[in-house]
């Protein structure tokens, strides 16, 4: 079974890495981005079919290690067997 | 012997960048043919990154033997007495071309490259220095380059955990489409437990530690070893990852090993990897090596044996260990979360004998691979080109008119202006050893334990080789000594790094020759062993070569870490001596490059000896106390070098310095020319300080007095600049940020 | 006083707070190995800089999580000091122990340099040796060290006094220019609600000796040190 | 118009921050994560409507700046205004 997350900062929190690259994107010619963030995705194979159960251990593993609940959000997404993924 | 391989045949070898001469001699060898592993071990350890074959012949010339050398060139890195049982450990090394493919983790793995040759041998390591060099500022590529290379370097080194106690950085357009990354490294290591890159002891079983093997750099080996054509950048798929955390793990671990006793030879499995530890270790024993690869751990499927022989996976390394000890180093592995795997054993009959699931896939003697491995005298000539280049008059370009804004730009041209901005990205203290961070002459870090302290620098420029490859050369043996004596300490080594064009040019190699002598030549008279180093070829962009660019590293001891000394001014009231000789010249200088943008005309002359005495001079008045700051004076010439002392400090001190008329005034404040310090005594000590001057018999005079907030300066009586302290030190602070914002 | 200093995967400093606690300060110290749950000897334990598991995925996430880490819990409740540096800081916010987090520098590069913080609290046993408004001048090196908190959060610290030092200038004001990282509000340093575990982004072993770096490091393991000789109840357990 | 470009490293290419993560989730327990890769995000707001030439340019920002072509590889979504964005 294969699985995504995606953890973003939270709304309202700075994130200066964003800007960076927003600037560089106009030093470069490209002024139609009018707003960029940058996320962390992480892809992960994992062991069993896909269930309501996987998606669960997905989420505590969010809680308890990928994302830092002070500055981050994330979501969890699970890409079933034979599908096509959603994420292009 | 092979199963599903290649049919190797003249075509492919050449492919593999072997010569016709080569391919049969491999056969002569073998023979037979060669099976496809079999011509991928001959391609890397033939190639001129691992054989040397076109430098040996020169290399010989470099003096390397000291009392206090305890390991000199051949191994891994070399090593110097340090007294106290104690021993230094230094190797410098080149990842130029990883680097143009991809900044950033060209110059990490560089930087992980450099540490296991210094852990390989025992020792922990205690300090890097980075020696770089780009292009023109101003061309955005550079800067990305630039940015790329030192956001590498910090990674690597401060997730490691080893500070960065100083380097270079230094541009010019002939580096445009090669840039250089050189990076140094010591460790610190006690006699008795100083490794060697052995494989004795048939019999004794062989383990792989560390990271899994991918397919990463494949071709590292023979790529730094092709010169560049345009779409270079297609080859990029080969990059090589740096992962600084799984290589602090491995130095633990390695260290805990080596520890045990348990361990009898040791080699990091860096450029071509398993083939080049496989083949090395047993020929430096005189032994042989049979290996399993289906052991080998990987991180990718369906590897062939060539692949996995010739992967450049970072962070790996090979072990003998001797036998019925297996258990204690497989604890220590497994403590630090790493694979340690035997694949082999080491044999009595001196081939590599390659297997995969008990299929033998090669099986070479390894001095054929190693010893063996062909040495080239190539022809060498003295280019055509040289003779008009160093003929131009710098004079006969017109003199500035104000000469408070040339000091002012030149203090500003990034070569010469303060490279906080890339230093304070690494960290430069962890050890709590460091006692002059970057931004004075030289590192110095004490050792723990000892009232002692080492000294570190490297130095090189290649505009004074290109004009005068022996003598530029030799000038970086003497300035990288110069700058440890700033500091306070007697030099006890060099780790080179040559970087050359394509050496099957003649005049490349001329170049290259020369050098050698110069490096020698300078090492000689300063009594300097040369321990280790590295050559790096093939520098060129279509067919335009680099500026010929040996860096010299170079440590030194302080026997009292009392003396270090830092090139500031410190105290109101100083007198300001010049001690060494007056000629100097405008050929090759840094005013040339920034106001005339030419490179030409003729260095100022070096003799070795006076160099030597007045470094001794130098010294003997650090020693005794009497100086409270000591500069070397180099790009930029004497100006500069006053500058760079009066604002270089946490605080910036005012001069008034009177010169006396010597020729046309941009020749005087900003001519180069070897053998000059700068040194601050305190009244107090004035009249020891003179003596002991008279006493070495070398030139000098008190010049100025420390003191105010204006930076003045009168030739023949005339004032020639007179500003604000601020001005300037602002000027130098900013010079090379503003390239990269 | 007896201290332990925890060695991660990835730690480089352990072998700077041993030093400096055990050759300069003569005090007795001990390594920690991070798999280790018996805090039960140790007065002090001290999280050193470094990168604990290559600070991948984020600085401290995964040491965080440590068994170490673990029992510090139970360690502080039985009146145990935990002092956390650079890393060390990291870890305690990603384990809950200390709010906040450390996020990426704002100039989003590694910053290894001297700065000045100001003491806002002097009332802890790691600082009563100092004055409040005194100015000490410590190292920094790290790429995530910019302090933030939510305004909930803050207001909470500001009640408690739980913000211990600021970063200021050498003449102790608190701008926007003497702030290395983007911290919220020049924070560098904050304690629990029972002013038992103190994180700083600074190297207070950095700045334990004259020839590197200066002494002002050093005052903070004397208040520690001092703390417990005259106010043993404090440390009691 | 919203956009969200995902950068992968290449397939082959050594993932140390991925290893580190799944040997920390393995170490809390969760050892049926077989493999785990860290890629990023980008999540930009545009001018203007989708359209062709947009993805055009959001191409060419890849190759020029967003994705390191040595080691990475990158794929473009087109977020169309009022649109359930695919990615959860
Ligand atoms: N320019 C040089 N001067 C002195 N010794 C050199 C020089 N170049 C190479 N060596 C020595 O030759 C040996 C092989 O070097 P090298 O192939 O660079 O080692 P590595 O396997 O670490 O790349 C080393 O012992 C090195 O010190
Ligand atoms: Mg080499």
């Amino acid at each position: 079974m294969r699985a995504r997350v995606v953890v973003r900062l939270k709304r309202g929190i700075l994130d200066p890495q964003g800007s960076a690259v927003k600037r560089a994107l106009e030093g470069l010619g490209y002024r139609e981005v009018r707003d960029l963030r940058v996320g962390k995705l992480l892809e992960l194979e994992l062991d069993g079919a896909a269930s309501a159960q996987a998606r669960g251990r997905l989420e505590e593993m969010c809680r308890r290690l990928l994302a830092n609940p002070v500055t981050e959000d994330f979501t969890v997404e699970i890409v079933e067997e034979g599908t096509r993924p959603n994420l292009p | 012997m092979s199963g599903a391989e290649p049919k190797v045949t003249l075509d492919l070898a050449q492919a593999h960048g072997l010569t016709a001469e080569e391919y049969d001699r491999i056969i002569r060898i073998l023979g037979r043919e060669p099976t496809f592993t079999e011509l991928g071990l001959f391609s890397a350890l033939w190639s001129e990154h691992c054989a040397y074959k076109h430098s040996k012949v020169f290399l010989r010339q470099l003096p390397t033997r000291a009392p206090h050398v305890l390991q000199g060139p051949g191994e891994n890195a070399g090593i110097v007495d340090l007294g106290d049982g104690l021993a230094l450990v230094l190797k410098m090394e080149s990842h130029n071309h990883p680097s143009f493919i991809e900044p950033f983790q060209g110059a990490a793995t560089g930087v992980g490259g450099i540490l296991r040759d210094i852990f390989t041998m025992g020792a922990r390591p205690i300090a890097t220095l980075d020696s770089l060099r780009f292009g023109d500022p101003e061309d955005p590529k550079t800067r990305y380059l630039l940015g790329g290379v030192v956001a590498g370097i910090s990674w690597y080194g401060n997730c490691f955990g080893v500070p960065n106690v100083g380097g270079e950085v230094a541009f010019a357009p002939e580096y445009g489409g090669n840039p250089l990354v050189n990076v140094m490294c010591v460790g610190l290591v006690r006699h008795d437990r100083i490794f060697r890159a052995r494989a004795e002891g048939p019999g004794n079983p062989v383990f792989y530690v560390g990271a899994k093997t991918g397919r990463d750099g494949i071709h590292g080996a023979t790529m730094a070893s092709a010169v560049f054509e345009e779409g270079a950048e297609e080859r990029r798929p080969t990059v090589q990852v740096g992962d600084p955390f799984t290589e602090k793990l491995l130095l633990e671990a390695c260290l805990g090993a080596l520890e045990t006793g348990a361990v009898v030879g040791i080699q990091d499995m860096g450029a071509a990897g398993l083939a080049c530890c496989s083949s090395e270790m047993p020929a430096r024993a005189g032994t042989g090596m049979e290996v399993e690869l289906s052991r080998v751990p990987r991180r990718e499927t369906g590897m062939t044996p060539y692949e996995i022989m010739l992967s450049e996976s970072q962070e790996r390394m090979l072990l003998v260990v001797a036998r019925g000890r297996e258990a204690e180093v497989r604890e220590i592995f497994a403590k630090w979360d790493l694979d340690a795997v035997e694949i082999g054993r080491v044999t009595a009959d001196g081939m590599l004998r390659v297997r995969i699931e008990g299929r033998l896939v090669a099986e070479v003697p390894v001095r054929a691979l190693t010893e063996d491995a062909p040495v080239y005298e190539k022809p060498t000539a003295r280019p055509g080109w040289l003779d008009a280049l160093v003929a131009f008059d710098p004079l006969s370009l017109p003199a500035p008119r104000d000469y408070e804004r040339a000091l002012l730009e030149i203090l500003a041209a990034p070569t010469v202006a303060s490279k906080h901005w890339v230093y304070r990205q690494y960290d430069q203290q962890v050890g709590i050893n460091t006692l002059v961070l970057p931004g004075s002459d030289a590192g110095v870090l004490r050792i723990k334990g000892t009232r002692k302290a080492i000294a570190l620098t490297t130095d090189g420029n290649g505009r004074y080789v290109l004009l005068d490859p022996c003598q530029g050369a030799a000038l970086a043996v003497a300035e990288a000594a110069r700058n440890l004596t700033c500091s306070g300490a007697r030099p006890l080594a060099v780790t080179d790094c040559l970087n050359f064009g394509s050496p099957e040019r003649p005049e490349i190699l001329w170049q290259f020759g020369e050098a050698i002598r110069g490096i020698s030549q300078a090492c000689q008279a300063l009594e300097i062993p040369v321990v280790s180093g590295n050559v790096s070829f093939y520098n060129e962009t279509e067919g335009r070569a680099i500026l010929p660019t040996p860096i010299i590293g170079m440590a030194g001891l302080l026997e009292e870490a009392e003396w270090r000394t830092t090139q500031w001014l410190k105290n109101a009231g100083d007198r300001i001596a010049l001690i060494g000789p007056e000629a100097v010249s405008l050929g090759g200088s840094e005013y040339l490059a920034t106001f005339g943008r030419r490179l030409g005309g003729r260095l100022a002359p070096l003799d070795l000896r006076l160099e030597r005495d007045v470094q001794s001079a130098c010294r003997a008045a650090i020693e005794a106390g009497l100086v409270a700051s000591a500069h070397d004076s180099a790009e930029g010439g004497l100006a500069v070098a006053l500058a760079e002392a009066a604002i270089s400090g946490p605080e910036e001190l005012g001069v008034e310095v009177a010169l006396p008329s010597g020729g046309r005034l941009d020749l005087v404040l900003f001519g180069e020319g070897p053998s000059r310090i700068l040194a601050s005594v305190p009244p107090a000590a004035e009249r020891h300080f003179e003596s002991l001057m008279r006493e070495w018999r070398v030139p000098w005079r008190f010049i100025g007095t420390v003191g105010g907030n204006r930076f003045t300066l009168r030739v023949g009586g005339e004032v020639v600049i007179n500003v604000p302290v601020e001005r300037i030190a602002h000027a130098w602070r900013t010079g090379f940020e503003r390239y990269l914002v | 006083m007896k201290f332990g200093v925890v060695i991660f995967p990835g730690t480089w400093s352990d072998c700077d707070f041993h030093y400096v606690i055990g050759e300069v300060l003569h005090q007795p110290v001990r390594y920690v190995w991070h798999r280790d749950t018996d805090l039960s000897e140790y007065d002090c334990v001290i999280l050193p800089g470094g990168f604990s598991y290559g600070d991948y995925l984020r600085a401290g996430a995964v040491a965080g999580r440590s068994p170490v880490v673990g029992a510090l819990g139970d360690f502080v409740a039985r009146g145990g000091l935990v002092l956390g540096s650079c890393n060390g800081f990291q870890i305690l916010c990603e384990a809950t122990l200390l709010p906040g987090a450390l996020m990426r520098n704002e100039c989003l590069q590694y910053r290894c340099q001297s700065t000045h913080v100001v003491v806002e609290n002097a009332e802890l046993p790691f600082t009563r040796g100092l004055r409040p408004g005194q100015v000490l001048k410590l190292p920094i090196s790290h790429g995530e060290g910019k302090y933030y908190a939510d305004l909930e959060t803050l207001r909470h610290l500001k009640a408690r006094s739980q913000i211990v030092f600021r970063y200021c200038t050498e003449a102790g004001e608190v701008t926007k220019e003497a702030n290395p990282n983007g911290s919220v509000e020049n924070i560098a340093g904050v304690v629990n609600e029972e002013g038992t575990v103190l994180g700083l982004m600074p190297h207070p072993e950095r700045a334990a000796e004259a020839a590197v770096g200066g002494t002002d490091g050093l005052l903070l393991f004397h208040s520690l040190i001092g703390s417990l000789v005259e106010d043993g109840s404090f440390l009691k357990r």
